[in-house]
């Protein structure tokens, strides 16, 4: 163990119109893990998709254990010892767990072609017991949630045995407990000399988990910095460039008289849901808090139409109104902005234009149905400014955007939309601190004006420091609701965690 | 921030985009070109004006149905009973003007109806059955070819007695110039398109629902609706397209059109579309449909063996798509 | 530019090849099924004998008028010296007929005629007297009476209408004992002609005879019966040529079938165009018969020139 | 709150699970199932030994295809080669048998090695040069039709001098037992293709490629590669329905097989089979199969006009989706 595990120097990288890297350099130690931190299309997965051979590298060197090498595809990757969670879920949906997992490398019998399905689902098991994961290993994984895909994602990146393992954003999907599971995980690695590049949008994990932190801003490198001997903040005018202030409780308040604009009666649904029912008040932020499958993105997608409701009612403005579609919540104000922006949020081979303008297109076009281009740019040049959308033109394509600038235009989407309840499903899942803090400030902004909003996070600090009233859910029901000042973590957790038993 | 180097990447793009927007125009005809060049070298007959008219006139019958499916194929989905579809829709006109005996311009329409009726149904059991558009249109191809039979009793409708309505497909509006009324159509046909598509919300919704249609309809949109609208204006396409035939052969031949519907989405995809969805141009589609009759007529004119031609057809295909797809590799 | 070429001094320029001899484009109703193909080979012992060129095609299928009439356009474009024509339908290919009249080419319709009378001559024979031939031949050896079914190839084109109209019309004329109980249709496709076959058979377990109406069908229904094991039980009458039917007739599968000469059709066809370039007279019909052949005459000299293997 | 309602939602959820499966089996074979009852009431002709085993006959060719076409198809791709495609493997057979006079067996696998040889070919175009799949197998469609026309020279090439040949498809290997033997080799596929499908790393690579290829390949997998293989291995069934047409007609009949393609997908997808790829089953191919050729059997045998029998093919096939659909949308 003499040499460096990894050490990358003068990386660059162009895309058509992005120089996406410029001369970006990294190392890591055995037993080491280094976080690689910065805003929103910074190049942190560029650099990472370069080192995992799925795209090359315009210029620059890279050593493995003192060895120069190139990596000219996945295998190649995989071959060398390094191994990586995608930030994007890179998942066969129609095979199960195992099968996910142990892709390509199954245990085979005669002529090397034929299944052993029986070993490879023991094997699976053993490997998820090992880990302290808590996943069947025949499930399809079409049929897990976000953060359970998630999960076997991270199972698979460690299922090879990798002296390098990087995680793209890995906890952007998972609950605390889970959260807490990689850790140990992490921990694991570490002891055994495995050498971990962590990235993520969450400070506070950082300073749990990583030994150093690399920065990058804007395709280059800025700094590397041993984490004890540093403060966040630090880190984080680092990043941005500039100073960040950081409350931790809403700065606003909603009057007792503010007029309640939805109300949800006992809505149910076959599979899941149970007598849901709870207000939301003009110029109110309601957070929904819980566990993962806790039900809140079923709620929402309920009362917005993408999902059949069985039983219940919903109240606008105390008039009942029927929603079988989101065409009809739109149409009722009611706007939602999903937790898997690529999936359900973006066009992601058209244009940045045309993503921010669909749902308001009506408001652009003549009597002939349209178009009015001009009058449609003005608006996209608009909300590209005033959420400082990072991309070269509103014509690019919106896959070429980075995480966090894609998220942006979902919410300008809506914005354009001018809807007066709007439903946040994990509004800042994959988001830099400065954009963050935008969005935060942006929501308090949009409260203001006398929009409602529904805020579902599953981060906690998150949910105390924007909502005026909290729900808490668990298993498809509301086990409670707390006002800001009642709430705390501990409380909120407490009431996540009652299951029926 | 750094302020300093972002509007350099502005300016430095679109000047790459602009370059690279031209020569994209000019090498998506680069096939057509070639094939033009080649068949006039090889033959004295093939550039002059009966041939070109010749030409243009096999391409709008196709050509008209390449265009309506163009929409189908945005949305990711696909239309197989247009060929079929069409022989019914030329039966129902010859069956509104001859034995019903309509004015002209009533059966026209009707015939236009029985496309956009069949249309309707498609876009309905796609989306409204969520049946794939695949199947679900294979279905509606059988049935329309049965019905063609059905109705028009295996026999021909012949438009005799009714001389003008030969002229729509073959007559000659505009004076002094012997361009053929079905051309026109076609040309029409494809600028109505292509404004469809470029200019107005339901080219929009189109790109959109093929682009991702679940996204789509989580923006608030009617994508049920939407498919059905764009299924049903490809069904008037195809009306058109019939109603044309139907003209030009002076008669509803019951039993035509049984694979026309490749010969139209070869045109398509040739022309660039995406067979998945969200990309595509209807100035691909034309050059597309006319790549394929160039193609066709050249051969003929040179007396290629006709089991050639078909190789040869098949062969051309491949080697435009891919050079189209090189073009594209090269210019994102 | 090329375009502004002169049309009108075209026949006489000859463009069909660089060769100088006179061209004669042939447009037939098909090109892949045998028929077609005995009536190109007639067409080009025509060609070889009278030092003439000759292009032949044909759309894949009976009901592609419109095809057809592309490749007659095509043709006309070509400015051939003569044109060999059989007509899919018997009106949609008027104007294209009247403008190479108007360029002064001369026009041999074949196979079955056309509603015009710019065709200088007709080389055809009478499919729905060929047709009739076969339904007598079928109440003979049926004993004129029990139910019989038809496999055709084709329910839109005018050979399939025919032949099927002229078998049906005189079983309902002549003999009233005869039920016709099934007439289906398999494209001439082989496969799908075996499978309606044996369908028939089945649906009717007293059927006395089959009567496949062009080459394929007829295939179809002899290997129906014979997959059905119905050899001798069920009599079979063909249609057309070719080596299966033939050897179905020695072998006893088959009672016999119609042949209309196609090569002779073929060969009449560009003998009356070189007769019309050559500014002859031609025959305005030219009928090139049809026969009955059976174990008993297949070696006889006519049959042998009439069907091909 | 309301505690104690449901238990274990894990145990309740497995318990519906094998519940629904059973359920899904038997579900599966219910058009099946409809239509055989419908028919057999129908008419006295219909369920008996010797049209039971003309009807899986007549399910042999397009069967096989269907077989192989399910892999592609479970890829996300497509190939419309496979009707045209098998008549050109006939015609090798042939020229192979007949012209060249090679031993049958040579030429059987000469035959084989067509079909694998245009698989290998649209597979290489598909995956190296990025051609999709339609277009590909769309020009390889009319390259073998072409070819196999050149080939032959438009004439059947007939093995009448060969009577062993015709045993393939029509002897019967098993004594006292009246069972074709061209049934007996389309249930050796169909069993063959299940475990292809289901217990190698053949069939998983399928299924993972049809589900997420671009995961696939990051997952180390040489997706190109397999594509190819893939569709080569579809060829190889091809040229099996090739050999066995040519077989059950004595003779390569070189213009046959346009249009077999669509029968032999609408099998595969009644079957239940996504064309989006990643999902689907041998067992559903065979019985999309079996429906579609029960379905014209039936239909002949009722002596059901037959125009009227393209539309109701048609409609059945639109119902028996629709019934699928149906009855995933319950079970999920
Ligand atoms: N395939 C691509 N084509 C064009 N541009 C791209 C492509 N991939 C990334 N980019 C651009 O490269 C830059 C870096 O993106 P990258 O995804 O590496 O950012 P990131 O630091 O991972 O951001 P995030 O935290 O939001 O995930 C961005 O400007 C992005 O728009
Ligand atoms: N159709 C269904 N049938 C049965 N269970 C379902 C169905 N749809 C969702 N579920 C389950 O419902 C639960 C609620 O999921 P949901 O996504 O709403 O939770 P969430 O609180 O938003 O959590 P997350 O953090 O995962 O987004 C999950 O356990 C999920 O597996
Ligand atoms: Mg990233
Ligand atoms: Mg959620």
């Amino acid at each position: 163990m003499s040499a460096q595990l990894l050490r990358m120097e003068g990386i660059s990288k162009s895309f058509p119109g992005v120089k996406a890297l410029s001369k970006v350099r990294l190392d890591l130690n055995y037993g080491e893990v280094l976080a690689l931190v910065g805003e929103n299309g910074a190049g942190k997965s560029t650099l990472m998709k370069i080192l995992s051979g799925v795209y090359q590298k315009d210029e620059g060197e890279i050593y493995l254990e003192g060895n120069k090498v190139e990596i000219p595809n996945a295998k190649a990757a995989q071959e060398m010892g390094i191994s990586i969670i995608h930030q994007e879920l890179n998942l066969m949906p129609d095979l199960t767990v195992a099968q996910n997992i142990f892709i390509g490398r199954e245990p085979r019998t005669g002529f090397n072609f034929f299944l052993k399905e029986k070993e490879l689902n023991e094997k699976t098991a053993e490997l998820l017991e090992k880990l302290n994961i808590n996943l069947n290993p025949k499930e399809t994984v079409s049929d897990l949630t976000v953060a359970k895909q998630q999960m076997v994602e991270i199972v698979k990146a460690l299922s090879y045995n990798a002296k390098i393992i990087v995680m793209d954003e890995p906890t952007a999907a998972l609950t605390e407990s889970e959260i807490k599971t990689l850790f140990d995980l992490i921990e694991n690695l570490k002891n055994k000399g495995v050498g971990i590049i962590y990235i993520s949008h969450r400070m506070e994990e950082l300073k749990v988990i990583s030994d150093r932190i690399t920065v990058m801003r804007d395709g280059q490198y800025i700094d590397t910095l041993y984490t004890k001997d540093t403060d966040m903040k630090k880190v984080i005018s680092l990043m941005v460039g500039r100073h960040i202030q950081d409350e931790s409780r809403p700065t606003t308040t909603v009057s007792k008289e503010a007029e309640t604009v939805l109300e949800v009666k006992n809505l149910s649904t076959k599979n899941f849901l149970e007598n849901i029912s709870f207000t939301l008040k003009k110029g109110e932020i309601l957070g929904f808090a819980g566990l993962m499958g806790a039900g809140r993105t079923e709620v929402a997608r309920a009362i917005f139409g993408a999902d059949k409701i069985d039983e219940g009612q919903i109240f606008i403005n105390g008039k009942e109104v029927k929603i079988n579609k989101p065409e009809d919540a739109v149409k009722h104000g009611i706007a939602y902005l999903s937790e898997d922006r690529k999936r359900y949020g973006l066009m992601l081979e058209m244009d940045v234009n045309s993503n921010i303008l669909i749902s308001s297109l009506s408001n652009y076009v003549n009597w002939l149905t349209f178009v009015n281009d001009s009058k449609g740019y003005v608006t996209s040049e608009e909300y590209v400014k005033s959420l400082k959308i990072k991309t070269p033109s509103i014509k690019q394509l919106a896959k070429n955007l980075s995480g966090g600038n894609q998220q942006k235009i979902v919410i300008a989407k809506w914005l354009a939309k001018n809807c007066d309840i709007l439903i946040f499903d994990e509004p800042t899942r994959g988001i830099d601190v400065g954009a963050k803090t935008e969005i935060y400030q942006l929501l308090n902004e949009l409260a203001q004006q006398g929009k409602s909003i529904i805020m579902i996070s599953s981060e906690l600090p998150e949910i105390l420091r924007m909502s005026h009233r909290i729900i808490v859910m668990c298993e498809g029901r509301i086990t409670g609701e707390l006002t800001n000042e009642e709430a705390s973590q501990e409380k909120i957790m407490d009431y996540a965690t009652r299951t029926r038993s | 921030m750094s302020t300093g180097t972002a509007p350099n990447t502005e300016t430095k793009k679109s000047g790459n985009l602009l370059k690279s927007n031209a020569l994209q125009q000019i090498l998506a005809f680069a096939s057509l070109i070639v094939l033009i060049l080649f068949f006039t070298i090889s033959s004295d007959n093939f550039l002059n004006w009966t041939n070109i008219t010749g030409i243009l006139l096999s391409t709008t019958v196709i050509g008209i149905m390449a265009l309506g499916t163009t929409f189908v194929i945005m949305t990711g989905g696909i239309d197989l009973s247009i060929g079929t579809g069409m022989t019914l829709c030329a039966v129902m006109t010859g069956v509104f003007i001859v034995f019903w005996d309509l004015p002209i311009i009533v059966g026209i329409l009707g015939g236009i109806l029985t496309g956009a009726l069949m249309g309707f149904i498609s876009g309905f059991s796609v989306s409204k059955l969520k049946i794939p558009p695949f199947i679900a249109t294979l279905a509606m191809m059988m049935i329309a070819k049965g019905l063609a039979l059905v109705i028009s009793d295996a026999t021909p409708i012949y438009f005799s007695d009714k001389p003008s309505f030969s002229e729509i497909a073959l007559g000659s509006i505009i004076p002094g110039f012997n361009l053929p009324n079905g051309v026109l159509i076609f040309i029409i046909m494809a600028i109505i398109a292509g404004i469809l598509l470029t200019k107005s919300i339901f080219g929009r919704f189109t790109t959109s629902i093929g682009s991702n249609e679940e996204a789509t309809r989580l923006s608030g949109i009617n994508t049920d609706k939407w498919k059905i609208i764009i299924y049903t204006v490809a069904g008037v396409f195809t009306g058109i397209a019939g109603v044309l035939m139907a003209s030009r052969l002076n008669s509803a031949q019951p039993a035509l059109g049984a694979g026309y519907e490749l010969e139209a989405i070869a045109a398509v995809v040739i022309g660039g579309t995406s067979l998945s969805g969200g990309k595509g141009t209807i100035l691909g589609t034309v050059i597309g449909a006319l790549i394929m009759s160039v193609l066709t007529n050249g051969l003929r004119i040179m007396s290629i063996p006709q089991e050639w031609q078909t190789v040869v057809v098949g062969f051309v295909i491949l080697v435009a798509v891919y050079i189209d797809i090189i073009r594209r590799g090269k210019s994102s | 530019g090329s375009s502004s070429k002169n049309e009108s001094e075209g026949s006489s320029e000859s463009a069909g090849g660089d060769s100088g001899k006179p061209y004669i484009a042939i447009v037939s109703k098909g090109f892949q099924h045998q028929f077609w193909q005995a009536v190109k080979k007639g067409a080009e012992q025509a060609a070889k004998e009278f030092d003439v060129e000759i292009t032949f095609e044909g759309p894949e299928s009976e009901s592609q008028v419109d095809k057809q009439i592309e490749m007659l356009r095509t043709a006309i474009d070509k400015k051939p010296d003569a044109i060999g024509f059989a007509a899919l339908d018997s009106q949609a290919s008027i104007p294209l007929l009247k403008e190479a009249d108007e360029k002064g080419i001369p026009i041999i319709a074949f196979d079955s005629g056309v509603d015009s009378d710019i065709p200088l001559a007709t080389a055809s024979t009478d499919n729905k007297a060929a047709a009739a031939l076969a339904a007598d031949k079928m109440a003979e050896k049926i004993g004129g009476k029990g139910k019989v079914a038809l496999i055709v190839h084709d329910q839109t084109s005018i050979t399939g209408v025919n032949r099927r109209d002229g078998f049906v019309e005189r079983i309902k004329e002549k003999y009233p004992d005869i039920e016709i109980v099934d007439i289906q249709y398999g494209g001439g496709d082989q496969l799908k002609s075996t499978d309606l076959a044996k369908a028939i058979i089945q649906a009717h377990p007293d059927l006395k005879g089959i009567y496949g109406a062009n080459e394929g069908s007829a295939i179809g229904v002899i290997n129906a019966v014979k997959e059905m094991n119905k050899q001798g039980k069920i009599v079979v009458i063909g249609f057309d040529s070719g080596k299966q039917q033939i050897e179905a007739i020695k072998d006893g599968t088959m009672a016999g079938a119609i042949t209309q000469n196609p090569v002779g059709i073929g060969y009449e066809t560009v003998k009356a165009a070189v007769q019309a370039i050559n500014g002859e007279k031609v025959e305005k019909v030219i009928d090139t018969g049809f026969y009955w052949y059976d174990k008993t005459n297949l070696d006889n000299e006519e049959i042998k020139s009439a069907i091909y293997e």
